[in-house]
C-alpha cells in the first residue's frame, strides 16, 4: 500500500541536511506552509537556501527562520514588503545573501526544473539590471534572455487536502507555487488541513498528481474554514477578528 | 488654474478607456483604485498575477478569506467565472501576450517607452522586483498611471531613464494628473489635456519635445 | 456582457484563411473536435498546416480533412497508426509534408508558444534523427537539443463544458492537448458538449481559463455520457454497440 | 531443449521486478502485458503518457469509454487515486525524471544503452515516433522487453545501433526471451539465465563480450 500521509510535522521534515536548498511555498502568507517551517526550526537544518517568493512576513513562518539564521541565502522576487522586518535587518548588516529573480522567471525555472527542461529563454528582465551578464539571443525579431531551472532538495508546501498517494486540492491564491514547487524537489513535503480518502478526490480536479509529493502531514483545518466551508471570521493574517491572534492559538496558515 | 485632477479621476479616466470583455491587470498601489471605476454594467475580467481571473473587490468586514488575496496581498473576492491556476501558469499567460491591459505606476517613462518602476538604485535600498518585470511585458497594451511630477518637482517623462529598467520598450501610454501620452516612434505624444494645461506648458515642464496630438484624438483618430 | 457562445459549429471556423495553421486537439479519436473539422471542410479553407498529434483515424475528421486535400503540410508525432490510410496514401504520393516531433516536443513547443518562450533545451531526441541540425548544448553534464514554439492561427479542441467567459473542463484522457493548444493560437474555437451557467464552473477545478477562449459552440452530449454520467455503450470509435455506427447518426466525438 | 521463454512469462519476470509505490509506464504493445502481472495486492501506479496516472485495467465488454484511452488508444479505466493532466505537463513528468519506470519494446539495444526502437529505416516507410524518444529518456529506470534475436535470428543486442536511435544511453535493462541483461559501463552484464541458456551460448549468439554477473545477481549484489 502506498501511504505517503505521517503523522507529525516533525516526521515531515526529517532528514533535511545543513546546507540544503529548500523550496518553501506560499505568495505572501497565502499558502505558506507555517507548521511545516516552525517544525524545520526545531528540526536544526542550517546554512540553508530558501526559495520562496517573500522573505517572510511578520514573526512568524519564514521569517522566523530568518531570526534564527538559518538561511545562508534566499533566491526570491519580493523579499521587501511591510512586514519583512526580520529579512531586512539580516540584508542591511550582510547577514544574507540575496538572489533577486523576476516572479514569472522564478516560477518558469521551477517549472523548469520539474519538467526536465536544461534552460529556456525568455524575454522577462531583458535590458534590466536583473538580467546583466546573461546570455541574450534575438529570436523572431525578439530579444530572450536565457534562464536556467531552480532545483531544490526539499519543497515545503501548503494544500488543503491529500489523499494517501499524496495528490493534492489547493485553495483559491493559496494554490500559488505549491504546484511547481513539488515538482522541482527531491522531496516534496505537503501540509494539508485535512486527508481525503483515496479515490474521493475527483480525478478531473487534481492539481498536483500524488507522483511529486512524498510525504504529507495534516494539520487540521485552517481557522477561516468549517468542514470546508469558507466561515470567515479571520482577518488577513488568520486571527480570528475581536479576539486574542491567531498565534496565541498555535499559528496560522 | 487647474492644471492637476486627483487620482481618483485619472483612474476614472483609465477606467473609461479599457473596452468591455478586456483582460486587465491592475498593478500594485495607486492602479487598483482603477478597478473601482470599471462600469458594473459591462464585464472586464481581472488578473492577480498570484493566481487568479475573474477578481472582485474587497469582501466586506467579516468575511476576508486570507487564502484569497491580490498580488498586493489585499484581500479580494471572486466573481462568477473565476478561475484559479499556479503561478507558472499565470505568469505564462502574461509573458505569452493573454493580456490585453495593464496598468503601473512608474519613477520614470522614457520616450522610447522604457519603464522605470522597480528600483531608485539608492544605495542601502531592498531591491525587491516581485512581478513588475513580468508585468511591463506581459500585456497587449501597458499603460502606466502616475503623477506627471515627482515630489522634487522632477518630470516623470524622460528622454532617457536615469532609474534602472523594469523594461524595454514596453509602455504604450501614460495617463498622468496633467495629460494623457502615447508613446509612439517619434516620442511622447500628447493625447489629451487636463484642466487647462497645454502642450506648450508640457514641454517647458518635461523639457521633451512633446507632440501634439489632441486635435487628432479629439477627431477620433488614433496615433 | 462577454458571450463567446456561438450557435453552430459554421460560425465557430468561419474566417480560417487559406495557407492557415491549425491546430486540431485530440490524441486519436479521444478529444478529436469532430464537428468542427466537419465544419472546417465545409468551410472550404485549404493549402492548411495542421499541428495535431496523429493524422487522422479511419475516414473522419482529420482524415476527412486530408482526403478532400486540404492540408499541405502536417507537425505530429505518430501519423501511422492501423486505421491512417488516408495520410498514409497522400504521403506515399507526395501529396503531404510531414514533420514529425517527438510527442513531448510537441507539447512542450506547443505550451512554449503559449507562454512566450522564447525556446527551450529539451533532451527529448538529443542524438538521433529528429534532431539533427538542431543547435545542441551540455548542461549540466548533459546534452541538450533547442526547439522553438509552435504557434497557430487557429486552434480547433473539444472540451466538456464551457461557460460563456469560455471557462473550459475537459473529460478524462480527452483533455491531452486541448488546454495547451488554447494557449497557442491567435484564434481558439471549441466544441463542447453542453454549456454551464456562468459561475456554475467550479473555479478550483477549471482547467482552460476563458482568457485563452474566442469561441465555443455547443454540439450535444456525447454518446456514451447522459447529463454527465458515464452510461456506456459504444465501441472505442463511439459507435453504438450492437446497433449502427455513430457515423450515422451524426458524428463521434 | 529449452532455451526460451513466453512473452507472459518474461511480463511476469519484469513485473516482478517492479517494487511497491513504483511509477510505472508501460509501452504500447508487449510491455502492456507486465499490468497484468503487477501482484495484485500491492500498489503500482500506472502513468500514460496521454494524460493520466492511475490507469486501471480494460473495462468491461459494455463499458468502453472513448474518452479513457491509454497511449495505445486502447480502452482503459481509472483506479481510485486517479488524476488526469493535460499533454505538458504529462510530459513534463516523464522529462523531469518523476517515472521509476517505463519499460519499452526493442529494434536494437546497443552495449552503452542506445535504443532503437522508433524506426527501422527502410525505404518508403512512413515515419512514427510518438512518445517514444520522450519515454526513451523520461524515467529512472528504463527496462527494455523483447526476444533477444529478430525473426532473421540476428541479436537485438549490438555493438553498435544501426537503426535510427530512439534515444542515447538511455536503456537500464533489457529482458530478453533467453536472458536478462544489464547494461554497464563495462557492456551488458548478463543478470539472470532463462531454460538451459548459458553466458557462452549467448556470447556466442550475440557476437558481444558478455559480462557474467549472474552469480553476483543470485549471491544479492547488484552490477
Amino acid at each position: 500500500m502506498i501511504d505517503k500521509r505521517v503523522s507529525t510535522a516533525e516526521e515531515a521534515v526529517a532528514g533535511v541536511a545543513d546546507g540544503a536548498t529548500v523550496m518553501i511555498g506560499g505568495f505572501g502568507r497565502a499558502g505558506q506552509p507555517i507548521e511545516l517551517i516552525d517544525a524545520l526550526i526545531a528540526q536544526g537544518a542550517g546554512d540553508l537556501t530558501i526559495v520562496s517568493n517573500n522573505a517572510g512576513n511578520g514573526d512568524t513562518g519564514l521569517a522566523a527562520l530568518l531570526a534564527e539564521r538559518r538561511v545562508r541565502k534566499i533566491i526570491c522576487s519580493f523579499p521587501r514588503q511591510s512586514d519583512s522586518w526580520v529579512f531586512d535587518g539580516l540584508y542591511r548588516d550582510g547577514s544574507i545573501e540575496l538572489e533577486l529573480v523576476p516572479q514569472g522567471n522564478l516560477a518558469e525555472r521551477i517549472r523548469a526544473a520539474g519538467a526536465g527542461i536544461g534552460a529556456f529563454f525568455t524575454p522577462t528582465g531583458v535590458g534590466t539590471l536583473l538580467a546583466e551578464g546573461k546570455e541574450t539571443r534575438e529570436i523572431d525579431g525578439r530579444i530572450y534572455a536565457l534562464e536556467y531551472p531552480i532545483r531544490a532538495d526539499v519543497a515545503l508546501i501548503s494544500a488543503r487536502s491529500a489523499d494517501r498517494w499524496g495528490n493534492l486540492v489547493y485553495r483559491a491564491t493559496a494554490r500559488n507555487f505549491g504546484p511547481i514547487m513539488a515538482t522541482a524537489a527531491a522531496r516534496t513535503v505537503v501540509q494539508v488541513d485535512e486527508f481525503a480518502e483515496l479515490g474521493t478526490l475527483d480525478p478531473e480536479s487534481v492539481v498536483t498528481p500524488g507522483v511529486f509529493v512524498d510525504r504529507v502531514v495534516a494539520v487540521g483545518e485552517r481557522r477561516w474554514l468549517c468542514c470546508g466551508e469558507f466561515i470567515g471570521g479571520v482577518d488577513l493574517e488568520g486571527a480570528a477578528l475581536g479576539g486574542a491572534s491567531a498565534e496565541q492559538h498555535g499559528g496560522v496558515r | 488654474m487647474n492644471k492637476r485632477i486627483s487620482r481618483e479621476e485619472l483612474a476614472a479616466r483609465i477606467a473609461a478607456d479599457i473596452p468591455e470583455g478586456s483582460i486587465v491587470n491592475l498593478g500594485i498601489g495607486a492602479p487598483t483604485l482603477v478597478a473601482d471605476y470599471l462600469p458594473r454594467d459591462e464585464e472586464i475580467i481581472l488578473h492577480t498575477e498570484n493566481g487568479m481571473l475573474g477578481m472582485g473587490p474587497a469582501p466586506e468586514a467579516g468575511w476576508v478569506d486570507p487564502d484569497l488575496i491580490n498580488a498586493g496581498k489585499q484581500a479580494v473576492t471572486a466573481v462568477p467565472g473565476a478561475a484559479y491556476f499556479h503561478h507558472a501558469d499565470s505568469f505564462g499567460m502574461m509573458r505569452g501576450g493573454h493580456l490585453d491591459v495593464c496598468v503601473l505606476g512608474a519613477f520614470q517613462v522614457a520616450e522610447n517607452g522604457d519603464l522605470a518602476n522597480w528600483s531608485t538604485g539608492a544605495p542601502g535600498a531592498i531591491p525587491a522586483v516581485g512581478g513588475a518585470m513580468d508585468l511591463a511585458i506581459g500585456a497587449k497594451a501597458v499603460f502606466v498611471m502616475t503623477d506627471l511630477l515627482t515630489k522634487q518637482g522632477e518630470s516623470k517623462l524622460v528622454a532617457v531613464c536615469t532609474y534602472p529598467l523594469t523594461g524595454v520598450g514596453c509602455v504604450s501610454r501614460v495617463y498622468t494628473d496633467h495629460a494623457v501620452f502615447d508613446v509612439t516612434a517619434d516620442g511622447f505624444a500628447v493625447r489629451d489635456l487636463f484642466g487647462d494645461n497645454t502642450v506648450t506648458e508640457l514641454r517647458t515642464i518635461t523639457g521633451l519635445d512633446l507632440i501634439d496630438a489632441t486635435a487628432s484624438v479629439a477627431a477620433g483618430g488614433r496615433p
